[in-house]
């Protein structure tokens, strides 16, 4: 039965339905408990922002605060995974992956290939990246491309409440390492989720709105700003095809060439600096495996080549907005040889 | 307690932990109000312990922080209408608005800057204090750390390091009993972040950190000590931190009434108030006196950040060295 | 005056030099002296492949051994080189980037921007990459994509004896965290190389052929394959142009394009894994920005979206060869809409 | 010394040891020869460390290994012909040939592999711990270090996460005095290794690293106390190796014969030889037989390794997740 609930609510849920029904799923993380070794409420934060809040109560020592040492519990859960449990980790914000990187690209990631096929690594890594919260250079950025770039990671970056469920029972079902991105600005939006468990396939797009005219690929918080960009230029008879990837890696080819051959136009909207993007990639694709179908420069919309500002004047404006996608549109719908 | 400060030096020790705490009293409210965006982790409590540091550094020392670093800041130098315009996010802010409270750096200073990641200050440090030896100054460094921090590898590895390499630099753990929600009990495998100072090669003492004299003396033999070309310390200071982890931190997993039994029980500000009439001739309203000072300054501050303006939407891409 | 030396010579010649004019450059690294605290000879090693061999005899403590704790001292020449110094600083392979990322990407890369422009990191960190020695998946990787997606971080890629000193001398003055990527199959590559200092500015592609037909961009040790597969195309009647970016941050744009806009095809040569890499970063650029100029599909030429394996015989399949960058270019060529 | 071993368990310890020996001494001549690529890092010397732990192993208790796993690998049952043909690159190695020496793991033996970089290990080693404590058995793991490692922020980090979670794992470290080039006496900044235990919580004991009695009995106790419940405990191994950090190493920061030195003196077969010989009743022969077994096991293995075909080239993209 669908509800309507907030994507942390449909992040918990997932969580929960997974750990009733296999044991081998736990959950570890900075304060995912919060309240270890204190006088005070245990199950105190669940998490920085409360969204394992509950889980400590059902099922007690399964869910575990960690000191911060990032690359000695994410190394733990990749261990474990080896050795046949499936960790569903937090690691606070994506921002911090420097000081925990090595056990995610170098270990987790290259098991099953460098030990030749013989491991498996079940493991879930969930993390919140993303501007918008005022919360600067170290705690906004969104460094999914790197992940996206490793060899044996799968990348996740859910756009609404309901993908965000059933993309998490995916990750935690799958025999590899995922790469969970959560916009932390999605976190409060409500979305109608069925009460029932149920997963989502890893690389299979999702076209949000079918259009003729030029397509948009985007992930993440820009699928929303993608949409509200297609419903302006709707207005003024531009027909947008929006494209929300759900999983970077994997990548749904097949779903992204198809409606460039259709429209024969693509905008990429990426949050992530212009540099080595999931927007320089999927622009490549397209440029490379449907060049024929092109009729029109493929536009990027992306952050700067800067860091994530504190200033609010300067964090919205180093946003991609949908004015800056309407625009770039019209650039690239405008285009004629 | 015995102490080689004159009256002078023990007036500007109250008038900095009277300026911490203050500006984090104001900024709690400012923030609570909505003036104020983003995560903002204020040292109320803790006052005494980057007070008692400060006091022995020079503006070539180094100071390295961690996102709870107001008080370092100000026990460092910076000025705190830029502090507090920084905050803001404003331009005239000590980093022009581009930083916030979890990155306001002064290198004119020697602060080196607050710091989003924990444990990201002690290899900082270890640089600096070896930019001093290079030189061949008798410059020191210092990075603040909490008991969360204190469990990172990079704080492992920059303690280890400085042994290695002899650095002029002292590590000061501020062990206020939690990292966010989750008590220093748990998350520290040791009885004291001290036990560690011998498996790194250095000293390691512990300390009241409410207590301004006893971390003032204690820091002044590690920092002759580290002057003197003798290595790097550990000290752990045992204090409290009066607000949440952050604003907006309900505290639940703290006993009821924690934050009101430590702030009659321990002020480190009463502590050394009583102290000083008492023992040192200093009278209350030479205390007063500055009270009302440090008051006006904070006010000020704060009219300062609020009157001041925005960045320009042009210094987005300013700063950096590439543009795309 | 000009000699022939290798390019392991060269980086030691740039690096003397600069420590020589400079007081302020000091060097640091596992075992770039070798022998610290053992009673056999000091100066043993001078780096795992003895590249700084020789250093220490002429400038002592300015050249020193570290712990193997990566993160601690990167993160310490990141605190010294805000203090005055200008630390060339040693990560023996590329691929342990993992435990020491964070001093780099959210330390030094930041500090200017965040600090509102009020501090300079002049740090350079060298470091190796690349396969071709049987070294497998950790010790092999291509992970120069990773920085240069990084705002704040200058990214160096030398392909010749010539460019690895005239660029780490330019490295070693800049102000900002320079990446210096050192290809170790090249080490052993002799050139002709100045005596005296020299300095290659940043951002400057290089021209290595020039060409009618094609235009193939490469950098590091795919420029060499590039240019043996751009001569076994002149003899068949394909001229192609072959630009070595030099520096993939910041990026020589105009070069890339005015040849482009002059060739109409583009194959661009990355040892790299093929998601967002440098490959796609260029194929995107040109998409972009030289769309109308465009006659084919962009190829790219990458390795596979694998770890690297250990065997020689899949090793070799691996890397990018001239063979496969001939076929892309062919394929290129021949397209007709 | 005394021993609870009975004189099949001792001529099984005597097997394994030179097993090792004489893979890692054959290893040595097939690498000069040209025969073997890449970077291989030889144990001989120490085979008394993993010897000794691994006696106290099931196949369900895990091992986390370093870049110097030969020895490791075959003191918890991976089969030598299968580690010889990876080493060599060939489609019958435990990994297919797509690890090589430094990546060799078997998780059906409980070797986890191991490792090309340093400090790797021991976080792994306390999932596997994690594995075994949640689900209710009495597994534990181990993880061996050098002393190169024990400066990595990960060991320091795991070590504490150990004793947190009360985690059913041993962490050993190897100490031979060197990290590549670099002595344990400039990079470790205590005296012991050991030293470091007590700042995380876990005894802490030192080990003469070429008698295996006494890695046997130390490990035994460790061992115990972790099926026990009792949490991590950190044993350091003195001992030394007899090549050089990998293949090529000139050796030259070593003063000159002492690695010769070392194979007189210190060699632990040489040791263990004498011992079982003069009191636990086992005569030189039995030892000579077994001599010649592993002698042939090894010529046998070299043989399968050279006889055996290549990974296929469409072997490439197997075994990893997508493809493009
Ligand atoms: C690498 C990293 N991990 C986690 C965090 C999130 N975080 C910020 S402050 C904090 C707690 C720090 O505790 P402590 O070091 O004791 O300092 P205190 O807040 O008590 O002053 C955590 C977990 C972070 N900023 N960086
Ligand atoms: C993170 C990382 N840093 C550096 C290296 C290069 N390296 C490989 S082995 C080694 C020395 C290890 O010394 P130790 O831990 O004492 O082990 P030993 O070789 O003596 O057995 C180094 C520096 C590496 N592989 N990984
Ligand atoms: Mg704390
Ligand atoms: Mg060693």
């Amino acid at each position: 039965m669908a509800r309507k609930i907030t994507f942390q609510q449909a992040i918990n849920e997932a969580i929960d339905q997974e750990m009733g029904r296999d044991e081998s799923v736990i959950v570890m993380g900075e304060d995912v408990v919060g309240g270890s070794g204190a006088d005070g409420e245990m199950d105190a934060w669940g998490g920085v922002l409360g969204v394992t809040k509950g889980l400590w109560g059902k099922y007690g020592d399964r869910i575990m605060d960690t000191p911060i040492s990032e690359a000695g519990y994410v190394g733990a859960a990749v261990g474990a995974a080896t050795a046949g449990l499936r960790p569903v980790c937090e690691l606070m914000f994506i921002d911090f992956m420097g000081v925990c990187f090595d056990q995610i690209y170098n270990q987790a990631a290259k098991f099953r290939y460098m030990f030749g096929g013989k491991a498996e690594t079940p493991i879930v890594i969930r993390t919140m990246f993303g501007a918008g919260f005022r919360a600067a250079a170290q705690h906004s950025q969104c460094l999914y491309p790197m992940f996206t770039a490793v060899p044996g990671l799968k990348v996740v970056i859910p756009s609404t409440p309901y993908d965000v469920k059933g993309l998490l029972i995916q990750a935690i079902r799958d025999n590899d390492p995922v790469i969970f991105c959560e916009h932390k600005v999605l976190y409060t939006v409500e979305g109608d989720v069925p009460e029932e468990s149920y997963t989502i396939p890893f690389g299979e797009a999702n076209i949000v709105k079918e259009g003729d005219d030029i397509t948009i690929v985007a992930v993440g918080r820009m699928v929303q700003q993608s949409l509200e960009a297609a419903a302006t230029l709707g207005k003024e008879g531009v027909s947008c095809e929006v494209v929300d990837l759900r999983t970077t890696s994997p990548l749904d080819e097949d779903t992204i060439l198809e409606s460039v051959e259709n429209t024969g136009r693509l905008v990429v909207v990426d949050e992530a600096t212009p540099r080595c993007s999931i927007a320089t990639d999927i622009s490549a694709l397209v440029a490379q495996k449907a060049f024929g179908e092109l009729k029109a420069p493929i536009e990027m919309v992306t952050a700067p080549h800067t860091p994530v500002p504190f200033s609010g004047t300067l964090e919205d404006t180093y946003v991609p907005s949908p004015e800056k996608i309407v625009n770039a549109v019209k650039k690239v719908s405008e285009y004629t040889k | 307690m015995a102490t080689t400060l004159s009256v002078e030096d023990l007036l500007d020790a109250y008038r900095t932990m009277k300026t911490i705490r203050e500006f984090e009293d104001r900024v709690h409210v400012e923030f609570a109000k909505g003036g104020i965006p983003g995560f903002v982790h204020l040292y109320a409590g803790e006052e005494a312990s980057a007070t008692g540091v400060g006091m022995h550094l020079k503006d070539s020392d180094k100071l390295a922080s961690n996102h709870r670093g107001h008080g370092h800041c100000i026990a460092k130098g910076v000025e705190v209408n830029g502090m507090m315009a920084e905050i803001y996010g404003k331009k005239t802010g000590t980093c022009h608005g581009k930083g916030g409270s979890m990155h306001i750096a002064d290198l004119d200073t020697g602060m080196m800057g607050a710091n989003g990641i924990v444990g990201g200050g002690p290899p900082l440090a270890c640089g600096a204090a070896l930019a001093a030896k290079m030189k061949g100054t008798d410059g020191i460094a210092v990075v603040f750390c909490g008991d969360g921090a204190s469990n990172q590898g990079t704080t492992f590895e920059a303690m280890n390091l400085a042994t290695v390499w002899k650095l002029p630099v002292i590590f000061v753990f501020e062990n206020n009993g939690y990292a966010e929600a989750t008590a220093s009990k748990f998350s520290v495998a040791c009885k004291d972040i001290a036990d560690r100072a011998v498996g790194f090669g250095m000293p390691g003492e512990i300390v009241d950190g409410h207590d301004f004299f006893a971390v003032h003396e204690a820091f002044g033999r590690a920092a002759e000590r580290a002057r003197a070309g003798d290595g790097p310390s550990l000290i752990e200071h045992k204090l409290d931190r009066f607000f949440g982890h952050f604003e907006g931190d309900n505290q639940n997993y703290r006993p009821k009434d924690e934050v009101k039994r430590l702030r009659e029980e321990v002020c480190c500000l009463k502590r050394f108030s009583a102290e000083v009439t008492q023992k040192h001739g200093i009278s209350p309203d030479q205390l007063t006196e500055i009270d009302n000072e440090v008051a006006s300054m904070i006010d000020a501050a704060v009219v300062f950040a609020e009157t001041s303006p925005d960045p320009d939407v042009a210094d987005l891409t300013t700063d950096v060295y590439i543009k795309y």
